[in-house]
């Protein structure tokens, strides 16, 4: 059970917020101008990362709002944590 | 084929399998599921004979719980198509349910009561270790190099060919690799360069002191949602959902195990004062339809069986089986066409997330 | 009949308060302070348990939670039973009843000890070689196996007792209140620190506290009687939450633990009534500070399992603390000093000692020379070879050991005795260090493995840490309390310790024997069976990784995970192999540390409060007028209303036919309600529904449905333009959280520059749906002022409105086909106005309706309900709604989707209409379709979605989803049930009133 | 006329503690990022709406509290009259924030119940559901924070000492009443 620094409410219990998965996996902005395979690319396939993951996190049960999570998949370490648009730190 | 090694990074069995709940059952709703897992359980059927080794398959029955009108009605979609493909599947009611497995609080006053529910008798449970053990055995007598403690490091190719394994241990040179690395499957097609449509979960398993027996067949519910079956030890086997993270820690959070036994107690309140003896982690690889991936890549001579979710062991014999013949012919077995990588392109998946007992 | 073994009072226990107590069916007494084995010892009992696997009689062997023999089952047959509980964990009440598990008629006189006769037959992993011919076997066979399998017995009634959460955020955590834990807890608070220290033990202090010996001082007193003041000082520290009988179960990461705090186990059960069992404490905490101290070794050798086999500081603890005698002439075979300690102590209360048997050949130490000053033989550079006695010990051979330790030499000396302590030196507890994912290292000098990298705030100190003696702990302790809170001094800086202790110890893995290994039965894992011999036998079989030896042969896997056996097991592995310790790994310890009961981990999330149920404001009008509940979601919705004795089919015909004839109400309150502000409203609607939403006119209402982004639809429900800028979408029940979820994550991530605002009303708004041809009549009672004219209030479209002196919304909109209104109005005032419907509806024949009559009625109209008609796999297209696809719109959710080379195919499962040829047979719902039963393997083409038995048609109608059903219109399909096939047309799903003329009726 | 029914039948008394719904309270939830949307708060209200986390402002009339960095929920420190749901607030704010396309204004006044606890042994009694850390909260007048009780979302506003308000959704409250009185009796 993590400890969330909600970037807007402050730390907070794993409890309260819900994973979104892989970050900065953008909406194509033209998804008909896309292949098959393309698409699929942004639909499904994923990184899945062991080690430094970027990922998407939803406050759910606090201020709903979403942000950014650098963690290390491998031993679950939260290095970092940023707003929405914001630039992700350097690796 | 000849000259086979397997490579493992850790002991054999020492994954997976060895943390798994051991359910084994066919019920499945699509025709190629159901095709996939009853080729599985017909293996399974006659497993400890061919390997010689007492994988101590128990057919004790799998049932699965309705709680809600919706869980019904797709129960009972699930049971007609089962036996039109030839799957041994019984819709009971609340009444019939009871008498198959009395412990089960299926009174109407509860939460969410006890609508109906489906038994499949030929289902059942195995001996994780066993199984891997008894493969093990058999493969090393057929002379299959089993390499412990030997960890992938990357995937030589030579152009869109594979061409062979950089190990702790050294170089294995081969043009055909299958990968089964479950969780880590994603880690090595990272390796060759591939994405799989895939995401990595803590998936958590419980066990409860050793007692005497008390509940004789494996009953899985989805809408209360927890699994609960009886080792030969006496031990209450107890599994339920992944967390939503993705994660390679073998560790999942505490609310998952909680809510779990919180189900567990709403439909066998008995258990209250059974005590949880120890709980683990594994690391489960989810496919966005819940099913699993057999499958050449576009990479030649690189396969990969993966995906299985939380529900890989029921298949080992069959999924080993078809994955093997795929190699072996660079061509899907009639039975694993459907489970290629490339429905994730053309969008003719197979979505089995209604009828697993797990909500991925 | 028994002996009184009580030989010393001890302030730990109180004489006045005497306890009675039942043991398999017999009265015994004890005292408030006792454990249920201290008790039984005091009464000259040793024999509790037999074995899991043979069967062995087992006496009491510790005196604390890695008890691995003497579980017993407490309250047979009553509500309260409760299976393995540890008879030197338990404190004993007033009415305790305990009895013996796993043997059958009786402990003394146990059939499955045949066991123990078979056992050369019985090796490890004997399961797996046997048992599988002939083939169909193995059931009756399992049925044997799973017989005698399992220790206690489960309860079979439900629990009578209550169990609760606490969650607790401090700056300290210390784990442990023996001495360094005190230290620590002392230094921690007085420092300003928000500090909770846990114990598992009634009382504080660990085993110093009890420790009273010339041997060991601290500032010149002896060293118990110094903790008790430090004790006295810190329970009167404010920051400082102190509980006791509190197990520390599980330390997660991000030092997130979980405890047992145990409240009334220890209380005649009168006294228990409503109050909390345990608690389930969930502790975050800054630091944690691991002071768990150290478990004794036992020592592995033939027969070391006889009842009167015990670990010497056992031995030691049921004498200082409770004032039993575990034995009136006590042999020790030790290879470390602790043994002294424990002979000095016997000594001092006038307890025979017979003899030392220790291992070391030379021993320096100042315990040796008082106890040998006492006439104790000490038998140097010896060990025990065998012991005798088959319900208690009664005698011990000793032989000489070789000088390299590996066999033994001369001839044997057999002495007699009536109790064997036993000590192998001392294991630290690293337990819920390495479940933090602490990194161990191993300590060659005595064998022990310690803590040595970190995985969070946290430290280990004291025993658990490798300071395994007095003076290691008062040294060291201070020093790095001070390092890990980043303080300067603490109090215990400058205490003066003495202690007569040596730290020499002999570590030999399995003693030697002189018989051969397959000879013997050295046990290192007591409760489950597993030998010296099995271990060696995995080895042989191929088994290297610690893991497969510990799953082959179950060592470690009992109800005490291992603790006294798992670095034997380790230990032999490694001198077995020839390799260094550690090498093999070191075996996971997984949670919890000692078995947690499920009603604590669930706490109060029981019965009524297993899940939330939400209710709707006219709940209770639904409850008087006998409505049958049904789930959806966390809702309970009004599923029918059953009228004298009516069962649910004769209910919802009454009910359809009445909403079609007369007017029908429904409660309609769980459909969730966004609303929906902003200056891009609009342009939000067009990129999550499938079709257009920028031409909709204030006032007016619109269908919208909704994908995923893989094409599949998703939600569905009727949005209202409130405003220019302003929208109130409806989504169905079950859909509410995770729609509202969905658009968030949009509009936060993909789309940030859309104005857009959402908030849920769900809860704000109920809705009350009346509809039929009497509809209008009851709306324009209930609200007069309202022009109910189809040109100034035509289908799909809302007026602003108000009942007496309450604004509230009216929708024209129909799920069911029928001319109807939805009222939206604020929740506090809607059971009010509901009533008022059926006030004046009564003169209407106003029939309220539940969700199963809905149902129904939308069928009959040919309307889906997400869920149920689609599962994951239909798109819009597939329910032959391509008429809600927008064409023109460049983009929308999962819009692309829908031209995948799989997802244009023609021959999709699309939804269709279904008639039975005889009308009066109902089709099953989940029923498969084909077209050809006779064909094999059968190819089913599709399902039934929804079926029912139309009263206004007056046949049955289903929907279902067919393999290319688009195209065929009127062709006849079979559903193959299991007794019979039943023969259906495809037809149009629309089944009534296709041309929307009740709608404007 | 039309009657009025409170979600919450009662209010339960226990030694230290006293748990009641407080009806009818206005309340909105008001959501905005502009500059000028901030100062069409101020000059229309008389509050000052909070910008810092977890915090509250109050006025005379009307309690703020921020819930993320563009939602705020307002609600009356008086209750109103039970004949009528007329909403001067919402109506002053519709006029000067959502016509001017400024922010979003709902009327939330049935969206959530408003349960006050008095008492020392409030937090006593969310210590047994909720994982929020309350130490700091708790000596903190003014302090909010969205955080969930026995799984239910619930809005906790600390407006004096021993004086708690809650907010829950209409249709769980029954439920999490029901689960705080059974906890508080063992208090």
């Amino acid at each position: 059970m993590f400890i969330i620094n909600c970037p807007f409410c402050g730390e907070r219990e794993q409890s309260e917020f819900k994973a979104g998965g892989e970050a900065h996996i953008e909406r194509p902005k033209q998804p008909t101008e896309l292949s098959d395979d393309e698409w699929a690319e942004y639909l499904f396939m994923r990184k899945n990362i062991k080690g430094i993951q970027f990922e998407r996190w939803n406050h759910i049960h606090g201020c709903r709002k979403w942000f950014n999570m650098v963690r290390d998949t491998s031993n679950d370490e939260i290095k970092a944590i940023y707003k929405m648009g914001e630039k992700p730190p350097v690796k | 084929m000849k000259n086979i090694a397997v490579v493992e990074k850790g002991w054999i069995g020492g994954g997976n399998t060895g943390r798994n709940t051991t359910i084994i059952r066919s019920n499945y709703l699509w025709d190629a599921s159901a095709g996939l897992y009853n080729h599985a359980l017909k293996i399974w059927e006659g497993l400890s004979q061919e390997l010689n080794y007492n994988v101590m398959f128990s057919q004790r029955g799998v049932m699965n719980l309705a709680h809600n009108l919706q869980d019904v009605r797709d129960l009972k979609r699930r049971t007609h198509a089962n036996r039109l493909n030839g799957i041994d599947a019984e819709y009971l009611n609340t009444e019939e349910v009871k008498k198959f497995c009395p412990i089960i609080n299926t009174s109407p006053d509860i939460r969410y009561p006890v609508l109906g529910g489906t038994l499949q008798r030929r289902a059942g449970t195995a001996r994780h270790d066993a199984v891997a053990w008894g493969y093990a055995r058999g493969a090393d007598e057929m002379g299959v190099d089993i390499i412990q403690n030997c960890e992938v490091k990357a995937i030589k190719r030579n152009g869109d060919s594979v061409k062979g394994l950089e190990t702790t241990k050294g170089f294995i040179k081969t043009n055909k690799i299958g990968v089964v690395a479950a969780g880590h499957s994603s880690v090595i097609a990272n390796m060759a360069g591939l994405k799989l449509p895939l995401e990595s979960k803590p998936l958590q398993a419980l066990v409860s002191e050793p007692v005497k027996p008390i509940i004789d067949t494996v009953v899985m519910s989805n809408a209360v949602h927890a699994y609960v079956s009886q080792s030969d030890k006496g031990e209450l086997v107890i599994g339920a959902g992944t967390d939503d993270y993705i994660s390679y820690s073998q560790k999942g959070s505490h609310d998952i195990v909680e809510g779990t036994l919180n189900a567990i107690l709403e439909l066998y309140p008995i258990f209250s004062r059974m005590r949880m003896l120890r709980q683990w982690g594994g690391i489960v690889d989810i496919c966005p339809d819940a099913s699993p991936i057999i499958s050449k890549t576009s990479i030649k001579g690189l396969y990969f069986n993966c995906g299985w979710g939380t529900g890989g062991f029921k298949a080992t014999p069959g999924s080993g089986d078809l994955f093997a013949h795929t190699i072996a012919n660079d061509e899907p077995h009639e039975l694993n066409a459907a489970f290629n990588i490339n429905r994730f392109v053309s969008g003719d998946l197979v979505d089995e997330h209604g009828a697993a007992a797990v909500a991925h | 009949m028994s002996k009184n073994l009580r030989v010393k009072s001890s302030k730990f226990i109180d004489e006045t308060y005497r306890v009675s107590f039942k043991f398999n069916g017999s009265r015994y007494y004890g005292y408030k302070g006792d454990t249920l084995a201290s008790a039984l010892l005091a009464n000259d009992i040793h024999l509790v348990g037999r074995s899991f696997k043979y069967h062995r009689p087992r006496g009491i062997m510790t005196s604390g939670s890695e008890e691995p023999n003497v579980i017993v089952q407490l309250h047979n047959n009553s509500d309260r039973t409760e299976p393995n509980v540890r008879a030197t964990e338990i404190e004993i009440y007033e009415g305790l009843e305990a009895s013996s598990q796993n043997c059958w008629p009786s402990v003394n006189f146990d059939i499955g000890g045949i066991n123990n006769l078979l056992s050369p037959l019985l090796p490890a992993g004997f399961y797996y070689k046997t048992f599988m011919w002939p083939a169909s076997f193995w059931e009756k066979y399992e049925y044997f196996i799973r017989k005698s399998a399992g220790l206690g017995k489960s309860p079979t009634t439900p629990d009578p007792d209550i169990y609760e959460h606490e969650y607790i955020h401090c700056d300290v955590l210390i784990v442990g209140a023996g001495i360094s834990g005190i230290i620590a807890a002392k230094t921690a608070a007085k420092n300003g620190l928000k500090t909770l220290l846990v114990d598992e033990k009634p009382n504080l202090g660990g085993s110093t506290i009890y420790q009273n010996s010339e041997h060991f001082k601290i500032n010149n007193q002896n060293s118990g009687s110094w903790l008790e003041k430090e004790i006295n000082e810190i329970k009167k520290i404010d920051n400082l939450d102190i509980r006791i009988r509190t197990s520390v179960a599980a330390f997660h990461g991000y030092n997130f633990l979980l405890a047992r705090e145990n409240l009334t186990d220890h209380l005649p059960i009168e006294q228990r009534k409503n109050k909390t069992r345990q608690k389930l404490l969930k502790i975050r905490a800054k630091k944690v500070i691991t002071a768990t101290g150290s478990l004794e070794r036992p020592l592995i050798f033939d027969n070391n399992d006889r009842p009167g086999i015990l670990l010497s500081s056992a031995i030691k603890r049921y004498a200082d603390l409770f004032g039993v005698a575990c034995g009136e002439k006590n042999i020790f075979l030790t290879n470390n000093d602790s043994a002294y300690e424990t002979a000095i102590s016997l000594i001092q209360k006038g307890i025979k000692v017979e003899a030392i048997v220790d291992n070391r050949e030379e021993i320096e130490s100042k315990l040796l020379y008082e106890v040998e000053k006492n006439n104790v033989k000490v038998f140097k550079g010896f060990t025990i070879v065998n012991t005798n006695g088959y319900k208690k010990i009664n005698k011990v051979s000793l032989m000489k050991l070789s000088k390299d330790g590996q066999k033994v030499i001369g001839s044997k000396i057999n002495l007699s005795c009536d109790c064997l302590g036993v000590s192998g030196g001392w294991t630290p507890a690293v337990h819920l260090f390495t479940q933090s994912g602490g990194k161990l290292k191993f300590r060659e000098e005595d064998q022990v493995f310690i803590p040595n990298k970190y995985s969070s705030e946290q430290i280990s100190i004291g025993a658990c840490n490798g300071d395994l003696t007095l003076e290691d702990i008062i040294e060291n302790t201070p020093k790095y309390l001070k390092e890990f809170l980043n303080i300067k001094k603490t109090d215990y800086d400058n205490v003066e310790v003495f202690s007569s202790e040596n730290k020499s110890k002999r570590n030999i893995w399995l003693l030697p024997s002189d018989k051969i290994l397959g000879k013997t039965k050295s046990f290192v894992d007591y409760q489950n069976d597993a030998t010296a011999k099995d271990i060696k036998l995995a080895l042989r079989e191929g088994f290297r990784s610690i893991e497969h030896v510990k799953r082959y042969t179950t060592t470690g896997m009992g109800t005490d995970q291992g603790k006294l056996g798992n670095m034997h097991a380790l230990g032999i592995i490694s001198e077995t192999a020839g390799t260094k310790m550690g090498e093999h790994g070191t075996t996971t310890f997984r949670p919890p540390y000692t078995p947690l009961t499920f009603g604590t981990i669930v706490g109060r999330n029981v019965g009524e409060y297993f899940d939330i149920f939400r209710k709707t404001p006219m709940h209770e009008w639904h409850l008087k007028n006998k409505a049958e509940f049904e789930n959806v979601g966390q809702w309970k919705r009004a599923w029918y209303y059953p009228k004298n004795n009516e069962n649910m089919f004769e209910a919802v015909q009454r009910e359809s036919k009445a909403a079609r004839e007369n007017a029908g109400i429904l409660d309609a309150s769980t459909l969730g309600k966004i609303d929906i502000q902003g200056t891009d409203a609009s342009e939000f609607l067009n990129r999550v529904y499938t079709n257009a939403w920028s031409k909709l006119a204030v006032g007016k209402c619109r269908y919208g449905l909704m994908l995923n982004e893989d094409g599949m639809v998703y939600d569905d429900g009727v949005t209202t333009r409130l405003g220019e800028n302003h929208y109130i979408m409806t989504t169905t029940t079950g859909g509410a959280a995770n729609v509202l979820g969905k658009l968030e994550d949009y509009l936060q991530t993909e789309w940030p520059e859309l104005d857009v605002y959402l908030t849920s009303v769900t809860d704000h708004f109920a809705t009350i749906s009346v509809c039929g041809p009497n509809s209008k009549k009851i709306i324009s009672n209930v609200i007069p002022d309202l022009d109910l004219s189809d040109e100034n209030f035509p289908h799909m479209s809302f007026k602003n409105t108000k009942i007496g002196k309450v604004n509230c919304r009216v929708m024209r909109i129909s799920f069911t086909g029928e001319h109807s209104y939805e009222i939206n109005i604020q929740a506090n005032y809607a059971n009010s106005v509901w009533e008022k419907c059926m006030e004046v509806g009564k003169d209407f024949n106003i029939t309220p309706y539940g969700t199963e009559t809905m149902h129904l009625l939308r069928a009959e109209k040919g309307f889906i309900i997400v869920g149920q008609d689609t599962d994951a796999t239909m798109t819009p297209i597939d329910l032959q709604m391509d008429w809600i696809v927008s064409k023109k719109k460049y983009d929308f959710i999962g819009k692309r989707s829908l031209y995948r080379s799989d997802t244009i195919k023609d021959d999709r499962k699309q939804l269709v209409g279904l008639l039975t040829d005889n009308p009066n047979e109902i089709l099953e719902e989940g029923a498969q379709i084909v077209a050809d039963v006779n064909k094999s393997p059968i190819e089913m083409l599709g399902h039934v979605t929804s079926s029912y038995y139309s009263p206004n048609l007056k046949k049955s109608i289903a929907l279902g989803v067919v393999r290319g059903g688009k195209n065929m219109m009127g062709k006849k399909l079979i559903i193959p049930m299991e007794n019979k096939t039943i023969n259906v047309t495809v037809a149009d799903p629309v089944f009534l009133d296709k041309e929307n003329k009740r709608l404007n009726a | 006329m039309l009657n009025y029914n409170q979600s919450l039948p009662e209010k339960k008394l226990f030694q230290d503690l006293q748990i009641s719904e407080i009806t009818p309270i206005m309340k909105l939830i008001i959501r905005g990022k502009k500059r000028e949307f901030f100062s069409a708060i101020g000059k229309s209200l008389n509050i000052l709406l909070p910008v810092e986390s977890n915090t509250s402002t109050q006025s005379q009339k009307l309690s703020a509290l921020w819930l993320s960095p563009d939602e705020w929920m307002i609600f009356s420190n008086e209750t109103s009259d039970k004949n009528s749901n007329y909403n001067e607030t919402e109506e002053l704010l519709i006029k000067n924030i959502s016509s001017l396309n400024l922010g979003a204004v709902t009327d939330v006044t049935d969206q959530f119940v408003m349960i006050n606890l008095k008492g020392d042994k409030a937090y006593k009694l969310f210590k047994t559901g909720s994982p929020f850390n309350f130490n700091a909260f708790q000596n903190k007048k003014g302090a909010v924070t969205q955080t969930i009780i026995a799984k239910v979302d619930v809005i906790i506003h600390n407006q004096d000492k021993n004086d708690v308000n809650l907010f829950v959704r209409r249709s769980f409250s029954e439920h999490l009443f029901s689960w705080m009185t059974d906890a508080a009796s063992r208090l």
